[in-house]
């Protein structure tokens, strides 16, 4: 009664990237905040930018932050306005046989990367000096198959992904893609400049009780595990279990602990801005770092997230 | 056996009033320009109303394409057509023939009685138009007791049977037969031409008849109309002087037996 | 064993069945269906030997046994996902086909609409799923009608393509017949072109059973978080390969028992013989 | 415009066509597509004009005139993307079609055979793609013979079951004469079945040109860095909307393509009327 | 017009040597045990060996469903048939008949001539089975300058005659023919005849041959089998007691109407 609707849109599948959420709505934390919050499904095929953009929903979670100066840079009015995990979770995989422990090691190997990975491979080779004729590429699925059968030296994926990394068991060496210097954010919230400038309240109240969440979730992680298992029965209770440890750990670090749930620094945009000007992956104009991002809800939630931090 | 003949209105039979179906210098050309293949050549022919015309002529002459030219199914390459008065399709569209194809041509997926009922489901039969009961045509052709039965369970005759059912069911002002009766064996096929000759007579229906047979040819028509071939085209059209009603035993008589030796010769000539 | 019973009559065609209705049925069903019972316990047999013959770890492929218990520990999941897919499927399969046949239909009728309308059709089906996907979300919502459209779309074409062929497989004979009873456009459509293009529709409707099913799941990819097709990319992207082969099997079943239903539907249907007798 | 030249008689048949030869040729072909020129013509113009009405930006859905240009800048990356997919089409339409009216055949010489294996090839087409392509990349690595397979499974399944329906179609009469020629298996094949099935098999065929196509294009989404699939995805990710649609619009181009050529071959082939005559 | 014939080594024609087709208490029943037809009910018969048998009997008495049954095309429901010794199943596949069809039965993508040369081209037809030329055969059945024409091209009688010219291609030792002259014009169907009873007598073939026509019946006919009908079973086998070679003059004589108006009363009481 009398709440107004948020619309979330994943760009993704839904998973653990949402305890947060859905334990704040379970929580009550949106009530609060006067909103109640509706999560559209994503998927591997769906980014949501569109649904977001053309204003079907009012705010979106996106896998990995590229994507947003990506569309930016194409022209879709959108902007990010808070970081869900600090660090990307994304790493290379390899086997302790065949180690790949800092880029240097890739040189003269194979490595099994998504088609959309690519740019991200070429980012990092460049950053630390490796030609990139000096790695193989090929092409892998939603698998890690050709590592375990000796197809590729390195796969990658997620380090969230609990089930993935059993699959390659502790015969395993991560890589962090953020350790390579390539610090990108994940599950990154986005939202249109025109929701930014006409829904402040709301937006607003959306980052404060989702901040809430998260807090809620790290600091009772089997309750907001039953709490997610509960709202999308589909998920394994006991792989969320294990996921919600290193979870976390994305989630909530140093940054969180001085600037609370969320942060971002203009910076660290300003430096991916730069790493993919400099791979010329911007076809429209290059944007700036206001374009691409804004801090207006996370200094209007500093208070609420930082007790999250 | 009588049922269908009775109960169609009787109609006194006046002999040609006008002109039923009339062909004027027809040529129907088969195939394109190149290899072309002339199947009619400047045909001519005046049926009146109420005749009723055999068609005479050697396998391949185009008995058939002349009749279905009046039924509006084959394109006319020169020459004119007018069927009561109207051009051929203006008389198809409003079903002033009933027509009886060579290959019985029944839907595989009625049965019987229901490829008979046929044309009382479909087309613009006006309603005033009389009509008789499915049962009791197929009762007329012998099929009583195969009323449920699928086409392919029928043998050849009885398909063709089903076929002459099929067009006699409504009474159209035109009959067009090409070999109805070519599958009959002679009992048969002599008990359905009595048949058609007492309807002929009652409901003064304008018959085309197609037949191989020579004693059928003249037994039944008033007029023999003989196509010859190469290229398709009228050898003869003559009056048969023979005296309705006519009687099986006529066929034995001296004046019969000499106008099927002319048509022979005729024929033979072809 | 030696009791005659009436509903033998009906009972498939076992020689000589002079056995109870039960018995008869059981063994019946058996006579028939053996050969796929048998190609389908065999290929099972095959997958458990290479799995256990290669070692093939879990990941990669579990054996049916591990699926097996998939199957019951995943129970109620797939149960609750199965029903929103097959009413996807189901209203997919209905929607696509009824469209296909009036198009079909209408380009039989007229030949300038199938010269204007088929290219485009063509060039309909031809567009990627994927890069309609967000326009069909953009005009309809993210509910459940952007999945029947696609379901129907995938439906769609192949009963097009069948049915403008089969409406025009009608016998010219057959069609002049209907001309000389100046039978209108309708009534040639009702009374012998439909019956006569009912095998290319019943060939169109089998591969529209299988697809609609695939329609619907490819459908939930765009973004659902319920039915087949939402729980396989879960069990892909999160490794849980006994769970996606257990909803592939079930997928596959579903698939399968339209094919049958279709097919059983056909046979009741068409119970005369082609065109020539004998 | 007034001398006779031979070659107006191949030409379409314009009424009256006394033109030259080059003029007749162009008027003949304009004749007979203009429905489908006018019809695509106006597609492109709705499209144009609800993007212009509605102010749609180009991201959602870019207007004509930018795919246009997207082309123009485009062009060679597009051209390059072609190729490899047309090969996977193509091969996967080949040996596809083949393997389905092989099983076809032999399904309809043994009903044994048919019973066990009909059901297995609707399971093997019910399973999605995306549960199938680890396994496949497992087995054949991750060059183009996997996308071959993809596009190969997805003709497959349309070609088989309109097959089995044609093969069957033969009319019992034509096949009584083969039997009291004691043609032998093969000879009845060739001479009768094929020849009656190949209405089907040819809406099998345009079935199948379109979805080798879209076959080639989702296997490569499944794991390829070239290819119009690899492009699309390449675009959707860098929110390129103009290059999108210029890819889906090449894609869409050569799957009518196909399309018509199997049309065209067809008009070739079958040149006989159905069965009973007149 | 005697091409074909003379092209066939004359083979002395001897009276019944053995039995070319020896069918005993043959009952034929079609669909399934509740909605039963009995189509044929204890029919037995010998055919020897070099006979020329015509069948007569009213339409759907069974006549085709027993020479489909000799040729191995219908299931037989009780007795048995062998023929040349051996069971049909043996002799279709060993190509010892010829079968003409009471449909024509053309293949619609084959031309008349590829049509007629279809025995030529399939089965296990032994290459010491003297084989006649396709266009000499089109030509004996009047077809000269069509070979090219596809099926639908032509007109009933001329299908009907190209599937007369593709069964005679091959020379086989049994000849089922059935109504095969249906569809054909006084003038050709005499034609035929002749033709057919010389190819029997150089040749002979045994030939088993249903018409409608009792005087086609006598003229052919060594011996004529007559069924009746519901069920359908034998009326009459006869010995046709006229003098071979026969002259179409001979249909004039008394000897030869006193037969066909037997053969007509008999069939009356069918
Ligand atoms: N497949 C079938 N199913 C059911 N009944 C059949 C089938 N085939 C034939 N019959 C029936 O068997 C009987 C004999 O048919 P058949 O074709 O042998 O007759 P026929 O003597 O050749 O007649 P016609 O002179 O008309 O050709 C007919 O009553 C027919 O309805
Ligand atoms: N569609 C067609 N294309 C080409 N030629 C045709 C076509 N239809 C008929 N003909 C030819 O026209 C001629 C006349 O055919 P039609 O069927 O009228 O003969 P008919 O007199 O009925 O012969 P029959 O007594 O054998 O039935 C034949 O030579 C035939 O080959
Ligand atoms: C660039 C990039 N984006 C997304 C994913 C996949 N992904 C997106 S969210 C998620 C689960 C985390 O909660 C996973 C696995 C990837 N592999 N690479
Ligand atoms: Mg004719
Ligand atoms: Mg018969």
């Amino acid at each position: 009664q009398g709440l107004a609707k948020i619309r979330m849109q994943l760009g993704w599948l839904a998973s653990n990237g949402l305890l947060g959420e859905v334990v704040a709505i379970e929580k009550g934390f949106y009530a609060e905040q006067g909103i109640e919050l509706e999560i559209v499904p994503g998927g591997p095929n769906v980014d949501g930018v569109a649904g977001v953009a053309s204003g079907q929903s009012n705010v979106g979670q996106i896998s990995s932050s590229p994507s947003v100066m990506l569309a930016r840079s194409a022209g879709v009015p959108i902007k990010a306005i808070a970081a869900g995990y600090q660090k990307h979770p994304y790493a290379y995989f390899s086997k302790k046989s065949k180690p790949i422990e800092k880029p240097a090691d890739m040189v003269g190997k194979t490595v099994a990367i998504q088609p959309t990975g690519a740019i991200l491979l070429r980012a990092l080779l460049a950053k630390n000096g490796i030609a990139e004729d000096q790695v193989t590429v090929v092409n892998m699925g939603a698998d890690m198959n050709q590592l375990v059968t000796g197809q590729a030296d390195a796969v990658v994926g997620w380090l969230t992904n609990v089930n993935a990394l059993k699959v390659l068991g502790d015969d395993r060496i991560d890589m962090l893609l953020w350790d390579t210097g390539i610090q990108l954010y994940a599950n990154v919230y986005y939202t249109t400049d025109d929701q930014l400038a006409n829904n402040t309240k709301d937006l607003t109240g959306f980052i404060a009780a989702t901040a809430k969440g998260w807090g809620y979730a790290r600091d009772n992680p089997a309750e907001a595990v039953d709490i997610l298992v509960k709202a999308y029965p589909n998920l394994d209770k006991a792989s969320e279990l294990e996921a919600i440890g290193p979870l976390m750990t994305f989630a909530f670090n140093e940054t969180t602990v001085a600037n609370g749930w969320g942060a971002m620094s203009k910076e660290n945009w300003e430096a991916q801005i730069k790493t993919y000007a400099d791979l010329g992956q911007f076809k429209g104009t290059v944007p700036t770092v206001d374009d691409v991002m804004s801090l207006a809800l996370l200094d209007a939630t500093t208070d609420i997230r930082k007790q999250v931090g | 056996m009588l049922g269908a003949a009775q109960m169609m209105q009787p109609v006194r039979h006046t002999e040609a009033a006008g002109s039923a179906v009339s062909v004027k210098n027809l040529h129907i050309r088969f195939g394109s320009k190149g290899s072309e293949f002339t199947a009619l050549s400047d045909v001519s022919v005046e049926v009146p109303e109420g005749a009723l015309v055999t068609m005479l002529g050697p396998s391949g002459c185009g008995k058939s394409t002349l009749l279905r030219a009046v039924a509006d199914l084959v394109h006319v390459s020169d020459g004119s057509i007018s069927v009561l008065g109207q051009p051929p399709k203006k008389a198809r569209e409003g079903r002033d023939f009933a027509f009886v194809f060579q290959e019985a041509t029944l839907l595989p997926w009625r049965s019987a009685i229901d490829n008979v009922s046929l044309p009382l489901e479909v087309g613009k039969h006006s309603s005033s138009q009389p009509t008789a009961d499915p049962e009791e045509m197929l009762a007329l052709v012998g099929l009583k007791g195969r009323e449920k039965a699928l086409p392919h369970e029928l043998s050849g005759g009885m398909r063709q049977r089903v076929a002459i059912a099929r067009a006699l069911i409504t009474r159209p002002r035109i009959l067009l037969m090409d070999e109805p009766f070519g599958a009959l064996d002679e009992i048969t096929r002599d008990k359905l031409n009595e048949e058609l000759l007492r309807l002929w007579q009652e409901t003064g229906t304008t018959i085309l008849f197609v037949t191989h047979s020579i004693p059928e040819a003249v037994f039944l028509g008033q007029y023999v109309l003989m196509l010859e071939s190469h290229p398709g085209r009228v050898k003869e059209f003559m009056k048969v002087e023979l005296p309705y009603p006519r009687k099986l035993a006529m066929r034995d008589t001296v004046e019969f037996i000499r106008i099927t030796a002319k048509l022979r010769a005729l024929l033979e000539e072809c | 064993m030696s009791d005659v019973v009436q509903g033998s009559k009906q009972g498939v065609s076992v020689s000589d069945a002079k056995r109870s209705g039960v018995t008869d049925a059981v063994l019946g069903f058996f006579a028939n269906h053996y050969p796929a019972i048998f190609a389908v316990a065999g290929c099972v047999a095959l997958w458990q030997f290479v799995v256990w013959f290669f070692a093939v770890p879990t990941f990669m492929a579990p054996s049916p046994v591990e699926v097996f218990y998939a199957f019951g520990e995943n129970g109620a999941i797939l149960w609750a996902n199965l029903l929103p897919t097959l009413l996807e499927a189901f209203l997919g399969f209905i929607f696509g086909n009824l469209i296909a046949i009036l198009l079909a239909v209408w380009f039989v009728y007229s030949s300038t609409a199938e010269k204007a309308f088929y290219p485009i059709a063509v060039i309909i089906k031809s567009i990627p799923i994927i890069a309609l996907a967000p326009i069909l979300v953009l005009i309809f919502g993210n509910g459940i009608a952007p999945k029947i459209i696609i379901a129907g779309l995938i439906c769609f074409f192949p009963t097009l393509v069948n049915m403008v062929q089969g409406l025009k497989a009608a016998s010219p004979a057959m069609l002049d017949l209907m001309r000389v009873l100046s039978a209108s456009n309708s009534e040639v459509f009702w009374k012998v072109r439909l019956p006569a293009s009912l095998p290319f529709l019943f060939a169109a409707l089998k591969i529209a059973a299988t697809s609609s099913v695939m329609g619907a799941i490819v459908a939930e990819w765009i973004g659902s978080s319920y039915g087949l097709g939402a729980l396989i990319i879960e069990a892909t992207y999160n490794f849980r390969s006994p769970l996606l082969y257990a909803t592939v099997v079930i997928a596959a079943g579903l698939a399968v028992a339209l094919f049958f239903v279709v097919s059983f539907i056909e046979s009741k249907v068409v119970r005369w013989k082609p065109d020539a007798q004998h």
